[in-house]
């Protein structure tokens, strides 16, 4: 079906009904069974890796491997990977967001001891 | 066309043969099922409208009451619980229920779409479901308030909230969580509507301001509303379990409740003016034939607002035993949170340079915006600094200088957008004479009730007081004298505009010779808005291309 | 004048005049400084505020429509564009660092401040003078002096606030916190509860008395109840059972506490801590948490069976606390009379709870 | 100037017809140009009310965050009487849902609607084991009075032994404090629950209309944001388990 000019399916900005769109790429099963698999495997080792005594460590490496899952899952299983730069940018919001309310928060608690009051 | 009169730009139909169009969104279906199912942006705009001044009535009605107790020094008018029932209500039903919801959801509703040359917003039934989710937080708040109310304050300062009260702060709870979706879901429509749904050639920098400050705004909606959320089912399930994480005597935190209530409730003071700030802009421009001064800057600074808007909600709790160190930090992002509010009343201030100014009643609000949003946010400066807030917090200071935002900023603005785009709502005038006398009314009424209360708050009377030590006498009955008049000036718009639907002039398409896409089109609009997708070819605020396009319409149709 | 206003409407209005207040009296050392602050903001306010309204009354009647019916479109210009943003950030910038300098001077009480404990409970405040004397919604402070109050809630969020003296500090429940003052002037001011607390927050209000320190000293003889809080903390120390494990000899199952106060505790996870109040009350009602090294964590919670006031009064004794022949003594007596009272049984269940 | 139908800017020759060539899709709403624009609009919704969630969770999640730093000895206890067994199964159960529900789109796009069909059951089923799990570990809470409230008890943590668990007896003021923990168990899990069953009942109603046929002819726009929406469930899960079962599990030492 040809377009005409205003609606070509290139991503220029200034096209504005349709901007930078996914380019409707579709994930096979196969795709998919990876990353299934990976996080099954992943999900092995954070409960492992919880029967290991690293003091400090096991809260940052039950965090860092949730968060590694959560990639997966929003980068293949909700095709954020494939999604237009908006939509990439939406994601990085609301993590920015949470970020913000998580340090900035703690900071109140964590320099409660500093001060003598 | 009339002769150019002086005084005014107002160019109206010769209304001895000027009609209402024949078919538009009021009149093109009929029936209460088809207003209450509407997918139309334009008839839910008008369902706001109208839910949203009910409400703003109730809520006034319970600033009366608290005005007249506070008349006398001594507690006679109600009792000491009853008063503080008042000025909760008066607190949750004038924020949640008017404040957050008044410009986005009505003007906002109405005019979004049109402006980016849309048809409808992203998501219709979304919007609609949002109008039915502030009706239910609306009635559950009414059903809190007769079933015997609620005195938290509409703070719910914990453990006062979870375990000092046994009036029906769960109602109440229940009644923001549930509005507090609404303003979710209106926000989600506007960011998606403006994102993916801007005509032709409506590039990012073509767009007018009041789409700017609303996605701004929308942003805030989205991203703070659920914190307020989580507090109050926290609070709710503290109340039911007993055992919370706020409550002190178990080990839990009655501070991480303010934390995460304030996380919301500051940017839901930019939430409430920043459409505002958009409303101002298009009056401005409008009334003074030019283009905003410094389009970007203003632009900007409204985006500028969403962002820094989050990192300075520990301003409310200098003095709650936080520590020095974090409020040294925030009390300086409280400082640079306040420089796009100034830069953006000096850009007003300098878009009415070599302009041609006229005083119609929506520019008087807008200058009535002006002085008490400077004043607003420059008594915010003095409590953003550290040493200040220690004496003035929570103190008759703070009510005065929220009010003057709110108030003086917030409703005068909203009045000014309510007058501006009546004739493009409704398609009628409203009576000039009388609605500058009402504007005048209650800029007087304003100061008169607000100002005395900056010098009650420097001698220290607390808030939430409803008996007083005698000194304090004098400038209270003068702040319940101004009360009453601005009460008399927020009942006469009711008055004229529901006289106007019936025997108003006949507006025709641009009344006000403005540069937006909403007034390109017929008055009061058809239900798909344009007939054909508008292509955005000009700037915003682009008077010459208004010029020319009325110029070369006159010849071909005349 | 007085024909057109009738006498007694003229009476009354100058009464009116006489009796309300415009600016509050400055009775501390700190107000001042406040005021400073005040009224540089306060001119900051006028001058932006009135800077608006010339610009824009000046534009108004210069660009009306009559005087320019047609207007000439302006773009914008960045030079405006920095001055109306560098301008206001230095002033706020300039606003923040005076009033952080405050904040810094009134919630750090000096070393040499005499202490008063102030308990906040649903509607009244009680003031606990550390030599016994107790006062409800009253306060008796000398002048020339600096005065630091140790604040602690019983129930919900007060607000201690004292606008003559221009402080204020939030009373919270579970923890100690601390404003000073020096009041200069004698007198009596408003004390008031600013931070909502329920049904009768508004009158949770109070007298603070500012005597000379010599009337001061005379105040304080007559109205002492017998008892100083450290005496009232020896009589709970002993009733609670605190010296059978803190007996101060070497073999103690308890660390001894004679001139703990100030010191600098090692705790069994290796952390440093300073001993003040707040760490004392902490480690009364939550032990676990602040088992100094070397200790077995054994010490039983007190959590709900000593009121807010006891724990000030263990927390006064402590800090008086130089020997431990004091303990001693105690100790003896009690046991030659009767048994040793047994440490509480561990199946403490938290029913116990006041609300 | 005073015609009924208002004159339009037509200054732009370029003005496109509206009508396209090839049949719009019946699910195709008026108000947008294209029906790609209106799949972008609605995945772009969706992801801005996950937004919500994942502030709205953020919420309780810091309470978690500071509750462990403050009683971290409670919170290692308690957390030490939830079993990782049935935690472990769980977070496999959900994320086979999860892949189910991925296939499932998948099979939306390529229009298969037995396969999407099949898809969304087997999601459903191992939903509403994933609440079997869980109903199953909160009667067991029932049972060991953990469930926060009147009859929350701490015999357990102050004496372990007696109750036959290997655990490092508490102190009774940090005993109380395990009430805390389970409190922020059974709000997170509670709320995530709930998002659960609110998913199971959108997934009965979306695979009787899958099996209807409307997803399987180009429409997938609902399975899509569905598919949102159940992944972002998945997600708060895979933060929860570990931060809630696996805070101190290495062997006494």
């Amino acid at each position: 079906m040809a377009h005409e000019a205003i609606h070509t399916d290139a991503n220029d900005a200034s096209n504005v009904t349709n901007p930078e769109h996914a380019q409707h790429h579709i994930v096979t099963p196969l795709q998919y069974s990876f990353v299934f698999i990976t996080l099954l495997v992943f999900t092995a080792i954070t409960v492992f890796a919880a029967y290991l005594d690293l003091h400090w460590a096991n809260p940052v490496i039950a965090l860092a491997i949730a968060s590694f899952k959560a990639v997966i899952v929003i980068l293949f299983f909700m095709h954020a990977a494939y999604q237009s730069r908006l939509i990439k940018m939406t994601i990085g919001a609301g993590f920015f967001m949470f970020l913000v309310l998580v340090t900035m928060t703690m900071s109140d608690y964590i320099s409660r001891a500093w001060g003598l009051w | 066309m009339s002769a150019p009169a002086t005084h005014t730009i107002l160019s109206l139909p010769d209304q001895s043969t000027a009609k209402m169009p024949k078919r538009h969104y009021l009149n093109n279906e009929d029936g209460l099922l088809s207003w209450l199912l509407t997918g139309d942006h334009k008839r839910i705009a008008i369902l706001y409208l109208i839910s949203i001044t009910f409400f703003f009535f109730i809520g006034g009605a319970f600033a009366g009451l608290i005005r007249l107790e506070l008349l006398t020094p001594q507690p006679d008018l109600v009792a000491a619980d009853t008063y503080n029932k008042f000025f909760t209500m008066h607190g949750i039903i004038m924020i949640f229920l008017f404040l957050v919801p008044s410009v986005p959801a009505t003007l906002g509703n109405f005019l979004i779409p049109i402006m980016l040359g849309a048809k409808d917003l992203a998501f219709p039934k979304i919007n609609l479901l949002s109008w039915y989710l502030y009706l239910i937080g609306g009635t559950l708040t009414l059903a809190a308030l007769v079933l015997g109310g609620v005195d938290t304050g509409w703070t719910f300062t914990t453990p006062l909230s979870t375990h000092y009260l046994n009036t029906h702060v769960l109602t109440a709870a229940t009644a923001i969580f549930i509005a507090g979706f609404s303003s979710i879901f209106t926000g989600l429509n506007f960011i998606v509507t403006i994102h993916r749904m801007r005509c032709p050639g409506m590039t990012w920098f073509r767009m007018p301001l009041f789409v700017w400050s609303h996605y701004a705004a929308s942003l805030l909606m989205v991203l703070g509303t659920p914190v307020l959320a989580i507090a109050l089912v926290l609070v709710a399930l503290e109340r039911i379990a007993g055992i919370g994480v706020f409550d002190p005597a178990k080990g839990g935190d009655p501070l991480l409740f303010q934390h995460l209530f304030w996380f919301y409730s500051h940017p839901a003071v930019y939430i409430m003016i920043l459409p505002g700030m958009g409303v101002i802009s298009e009056v401005i421009s409008t009334f003074s034939r030019k283009r905003v001064f410094g389009y970007s800057a203003v632009a900007f600074s409204s985006v500028a607002i969403a962002l820094f808007g989050f990192f300075v909600w520990e301003h409310h709790m200098f003095i709650m035993g936080v520590s020095n160190y974090s409020a040294l930090v925030f009390s300086l992002l409280t400082m640079l949170v306040a420089v796009p509010s100034a830069i953006k009343i000096f850009n007003w201030t300098f878009t009415l340079q070599k302009g041609s100014i006229t005083f119609e009643t929506p520019m008087l609000y807008a200058f009535g915006f002006m002085g008490l949003f400077t004043i607003g946010g420059l008594t915010g400066v003095f409590l953003g600094s550290l040493g200040m807030d220690i004496h003035l917090t929570e103190t008759y200071f703070i009510v005065a200088h929220f009010h003057f935002v709110m108030v003086g900023g917030m409703l005068m603005a909203f009045l000014a957008g309510v007058h501006f785009w009546w004739p493009k709502m409704t398609g009628r005038m409203y009576p000039e004479s009388l609605s500058k006398l009402a504007a005048v009314t209650t800029f007087i009424g304003f100061n008169l009730t607000f100002l005395p209360q900056f010098i009650l708050g420097y001698l220290g009377m607390p808030r939430r007081y409803h008996a007083y030590p005698p000194e304090f006498q004098v400038l209270n009955v003068l702040s319940t004298a101004g009360a009453t008049v601005l009460g008399v000036g927020y009942m006469l718009p009711l008055l004229y505009l529901g006289w106007s639907l019936k025997y108003g002039a006949i507006a025709g398409n641009n009344p006000w010779q403005a540069t937006g896409l909403e007034w390109q089109i017929q008055s009061p609009p058809i239900t798909a808005n344009f007939i054909e997708t508008p292509v955005m070819d000009h700037e915003a605020y682009d008077y010459e291309w208004l010029e020319k396009k009325t110029l070369n319409e006159v010849t071909t149709v005349g | 004048m007085d024909r057109f206003i009738s006498p007694v409407l003229w009476q009354f209005l100058t009464k009116w005049m006489h009796a309300s207040a415009l600016f509050p009296p400055e009775a501390s050392t700190i107000s001042p400084y406040m005021d400073a602050l005040y009224f540089f903001l306060l001119l900051m306010t006028i001058v932006g505020t009135s800077l608006v309204a010339i610009l824009l009354f000046g534009f108004c009647i210069r660009y009306r429509r009559e005087k320019s019916p047609v207007a000439t479109q302006v773009e914008g210009s960045t030079l405006l564009e920095a001055t109306w943003t560098i301008i206001p950030l230095a002033i706020f910038l300039l606003v923040f660092v005076w009033g952080a300098l405050l904040y810094f001077r009134i919630y750090d009480p000096p070393t040499n401040a005499m202490n008063i404990y102030i308990v906040g409970k649903q509607w009244m405040w009680k003031a606990e003078h550390p030599g016994g004397q107790h006062e409800i919604n009253a306060l008796h402070v000398p002048t020339g002096r600096p005065v630091q109050l140790t604040m602690i809630s019983q129930d919900v969020f007060h607000s201690f606030s004292i606008p003559d003296f221009r402080v204020k500090r939030e009373v919270i429940p579970g923890r100690y916190s601390t404003v000073w003052f020096q009041a200069t002037e004698p007198g009596t001011y408003h004390l008031f509860c600013t931070q909502y607390c329920g049904t009768l927050h508004s009158s949770m209000i109070g007298e603070v008395t500012v005597l000379s320190p010599d009337d001061y000293k005379k105040w304080l003889e007559e109205s002492t109840s017998g008892m100083s809080l450290a005496q009232n903390g020896e009589r709970l120390f002993a009733s609670m059972g605190c010296n059978a494990c803190h007996s101060g000899n070497a073999a103690a199952r308890g660390p001894n506490l004679a001139g703990v106060f100030g010191s600098r505790l090692t705790l069994t996870d290796g952390s440093q801590r300073l001993v003040d109040d707040a760490y004392l009350r902490d480690a009364i009602l939550n032990p676990s948490q602040h088992v100094t090294a070397g200790y077995a964590p054994i010490m039983p919670t007190y959590q709900g069976q000593i009121s807010e006031d006891g724990l000030i009064d263990l927390v006064e004794y402590i800090k008086t606390l130089q020997t431990n022949y004091r303990i001693q003594q105690t100790q003896m007596t009690s046991a030659s009379d009767q048994a040793a009272p047994t440490t509480p049984t561990e199946g403490i269940t938290p029913g116990m709870v006041k609300p | 100037m005073d015609s009924a139908i208002a004159t339009h800017p037509h200054t732009h020759e370029t003005a496109v017809h509206a009508d396209h060539e090839h049949a719009s899709l019946p699910q195709h709403r008026h108000h947008f140009e294209t029906e790609e624009q209106q799949r972008e609009a609605g995945s772009f919704g969706m992801w801005l009310f996950l937004l919500t969630e994942i502030m709205f969770f953020g919420g309780m999640f810091f309470a978690y965050l500071l509750y462990r730093n403050w009683y971290y000895p409670a919170f290692a206890v308690a957390s030490n009487q939830l079993s990782v067994p049935l935690g472990a199964a769980n977070t496999a159960i959900l994320i086979t849902s999860g892949f189910c529900m991925a296939v499932g789109v998948w099979a939306a796009e390529v229009r298969r609607r037995k396969m999407l069909v099949l898809m969304l059951v087997l999601t459903t089923v191992f939903g509403i084991a994933f609440i079997g799990v869980k109903a199953d570990e909160y009667h067991e809470k029932y049972e060991m009075h953990h469930i926060p409230g009147a009859d929350f008890s701490v015999a357990q943590f102050v004496n372990p032994a007696a109750y036959g668990i290997k655990e490092e007896p508490l102190n009774p003021d940090m005993a109380q404090k395990t009430e805390i923990y389970f409190f922020l168990y059974f709000a997170m899990t509670g709320m995530h629950a709930v998002h659960m069953i609110i998913g199971i009942v959108l997934l009965f109603w979306l695979t009787h209309r899958a099996w209807r046929g409307d997803f399987s002819s180009g429409y997938v726009a609902p399975i899509e944001n569905f598919g949102l929406y159940w992944h972002f469930v998945d997600i708060v899960w895979l933060f929860l388990f570990p931060l809630l079962y696996l805070i101190n599990r290495h062997p006494l030492h």
